[in-house]
């Protein structure tokens, strides 16, 4: 009876784990497509990032997308809302984005727009909030008497990859007081620092895994590390 | 002097800021009736965005943005536009450039017609100063040689 | 007393073309005479032609200055006087 | 040959000022300049062209031939660039 | 004497601008120097073309308001500044950017043939 009991226990593990390794199968091999994926957005920017933008497979939402905030921003600009002024600005917005939309939106996949939208939005109010922060901690190293600061240049390597996280990160790094990039070369960020305190604050990087978050890069190095724990499980079994 | 800048920042904020400094360049061509400016303004303005993508990106990569050839045949369309508008008016029975005879065509009144006749001058003028900015920048800044030409002829002649 | 702002203008307009006339390195000089177009927009936006000072700050400022760095990078950017 | 153009530009300036001596006042609004031909400008264009900007309704529609012939100009100017620099394939 | 420096000194500016820009094309022997100079000369005849059009007295710009455009209030002509020279010298300054254009696809030319920029040394070379 235990015995049987026992066989059955086992039967239903094996199962179990048989069920749980086709799964794990399968995320690897979903984890395996999208590191492909990547590479190969990375082999297009790359290879041609001016050029290569137009084979996207989704120009037309990012046609869709770059007409409404351009579309927006004629009617800021116009002020007069009857039809025929409204048709001239669907006229010419349509010309610029048709022109225009790979410049504004390059080497974004369809179905990430709404996220890195939403989590750029977000990103907002905790760097105004960084802002205030080190204002005041410049604020008060240039008011204090002794005037304790101690200006230095570091090199700075990010895990970042495209372009314009490059550019956000180096723009949020100048906006912050304190700091002003002075230059990026081959992904090295050279940074101008007032203070130790500051440049600590940098290195710790939590400015870099938000930008990171909102474009999400550096997925793929998980997955990376998924699949190098699964050549180690298989080894092992 | 124009090659590809290595600086990833003016090259990606460039890129965003030029379809709306496109779009300012065509409102200030849209709106020359009820505010400065007009073809002139507007059309240096557009010109100045594609100045500013060759100076970012170089003319090897911009080239397919901004063809010279399409330049040359621009120029010449906004010209036609302008003359063309004028000769409209003679075919329909007015002086040259006598934009109040474009009513019997348009269904509007003579004021109103004027002022489409003037927006539609002002985009042929807007058109010609774009292309002929752009290929004066050109023509200057690389001396009349466009890069990546030299290979080419040095190409077709060894084909020879 | 009041300084009327057409004095201050003309002062840093005739400063400027001075300089300009002055300078030795061309490419200064074209780059004083972008800042000369600019001071004489806002001496004629003072003076209520806003079209033509919209016209100067695009055309002038904007477009001259690019042909004559294009120009002085082209040829030289010494000169002897 | 330096002081020679100072004397000329000197004397150039001098006979200059010597003319706004007869000149209208600055901003004098009954000078010739504004009593000519401005005055139906400024009362007839809202009406004959719906167009509230007069420096565009002059540009384009009262003195549209001066502007055409400007547009050529401008034309001519980069045909001109063309022709003195590019090389051509052939 | 008070009187006539108030109403005149615009315009004695504007001939010592002229003056510039003539000293610079003719003394001047760089090229470019003299197309600055040129370009001086020019603004400084557009400047005294648009000091016409200007009315002291709170004359307003040439653009009609809403009221104005829509027959509410008649036009004053001495409310409105002159358009016309502006007109004229708005025109100009394009014509003066496609000049410099020419000029300096010309100054190219020159120096391709003769490496250098300086008149006299061409002049020497000519000869």
């Amino acid at each position: 009876m235990e015995v049987t009991l026992l066989v059955q226990a086992a039967d239903e593990s094996f199962t179990i784990l048989e069920k749980a390794r086709v799964r794990a199968v399968d995320l690897m091999n979903t984890a395996a497509k999208l590191t492909s994926e990547t590479r190969w957005m990375e082999e297009k920017r790359v290879r041609a990032i001016f050029r290569g933008a137009r084979e996207s497979r989704a120009g037309l939402q990012n046609f869709v997308v770059t007409f409404v905030i351009l579309f927006v921003f004629w009617a800021l600009l116009s002020g007069k809302y009857d039809a025929f002024h409204l048709s001239l600005g669907v006229i010419c917005t349509g010309v610029v984005a048709w022109m225009g939309h790979e410049l504004i939106f390059h080497n974004v996949r369809a179905g990430d727009m709404r996220v890195i939208a939403w989590r750029f939005l977000k990103y907002i109010p905790w760097l105004f909030h960084e802002i205030v922060v080190s204002n005041f901690h410049v604020a008060r190293l240039v008011l204090s008497p002794r005037l304790p600061i101690d200006p230095n240049l570091i090199r700075y390597r990010t895990k970042l990859e495209s372009d314009t996280s490059m550019v956000t990160l180096a723009n949020s790094i100048t906006l912050t007081p304190g700091t002003i990039t002075i230059a990026i070369e081959n992904g090295e960020f050279i940074v101008h620092a007032l203070d130790r305190k500051v440049a600590d604050d940098l290195n710790a990087g939590a400015m870099e895994d938000q930008v990171a978050h909102i474009f999400m890069e550096a997925d793929h190095i998980y997955i990376q590390d998924v699949l190098d724990v699964a050549r180690i499980f298989a080894a092992l079994r | 002097m124009i090659y590809r800048g290595e600086d990833i920042i003016i090259r990606t904020i460039s890129r965003m800021l030029i379809p709306f400094i496109q779009l300012y360049g065509l409102y200030v061509i849209m709106h020359g009736h009820y505010s400065p400016g007009g073809g002139f303004q507007g059309g240096v303005i557009l010109g100045a965005s594609l100045i500013l993508l060759l100076l970012a990106y170089g003319y090897q990569d911009a080239k397919s943005r901004v063809p010279e050839k399409l330049l040359t045949v621009f120029s010449g369309v906004g010209v036609f536009i302008y003359a063309g508008t004028g000769f409209l008016c003679l075919v329909l029975l007015g002086n040259f450039l006598d934009y109040a005879m474009l009513a019997k065509i348009l269904h509007t009144d003579a004021a109103h017609a004027r002022s489409l006749g003037i927006l539609s001058v002002e985009i042929g003028v807007g058109m010609a100063v774009m292309a002929v900015m752009v290929s004066i920048f050109l023509d200057i800044s690389t001396g009349g040689v466009l890069p990546g030409e030299e290979e080419e002829k040095q190409k077709t002649a060894e084909e020879a | 007393m009041t300084v009327p702002i057409d004095l201050v203008l003309q002062i840093f307009i005739i400063v400027c073309a001075v300089a300009s006339i002055v300078v030795k390195d061309l490419l200064s000089a074209a780059m004083i005479l972008g800042a000369y177009s600019f001071f004489m927009c806002i001496m004629w936006a003072q003076m209520g032609a806003v079209d033509v000072a919209f016209t100067e700050a695009s055309v002038s400022a904007g477009i001259g200055t690019i042909l004559f760095v294009a120009a002085v990078m082209k040829t030289t950017r010494r000169s002897k006087d | 040959m330096k002081f020679f153009g100072f004397l000329i530009t000197l004397l150039t300036g001098a006979v200059l000022i010597y003319g706004t001596l007869d000149m209208p006042a600055y901003g004098d609004p009954d000078s010739p300049a504004s009593r000519h031909v401005s005055p139906r400008y400024i009362e007839m264009t809202e009406i004959e062209t719906a167009t509230p900007n007069m420096v565009t309704s002059i540009l384009a529609d009262y003195r549209g031939y001066d502007t055409m012939g400007e547009t050529t100009v401008i034309f001519t100017a980069g045909m001109s660039c063309i022709f003195l620099l590019r090389k051509r394939k052939s | 004497m008070i009187e006539l420096v108030i109403a005149k000194y615009n315009y004695w500016i504007y001939v010592i601008l002229m003056m510039i820009g003539f000293y610079a094309m003719i003394v001047k022997t760089n090229l470019v120097k003299k197309i600055i100079g040129m370009n001086i000369f020019q603004t400084a005849i557009i400047l005294f073309y648009i000091s016409t059009a200007y009315k002291m007295g709170g004359a307003t710009l040439p653009i009609m308001t809403d009221a104005q455009a829509h027959g509410h209030e008649a036009v004053l002509v001495d409310g409105v500044i002159n358009p016309l020279p502006h007109v004229l010298m708005l025109t100009a300054i394009v014509v003066m950017v496609a000049t410099l254009g020419v000029a300096l696809a010309i100054v190219i030319h020159i120096y391709r043939r003769y490496n250098t920029l300086n008149e006299d040394e061409i002049l020497k070379v000519m000869k």
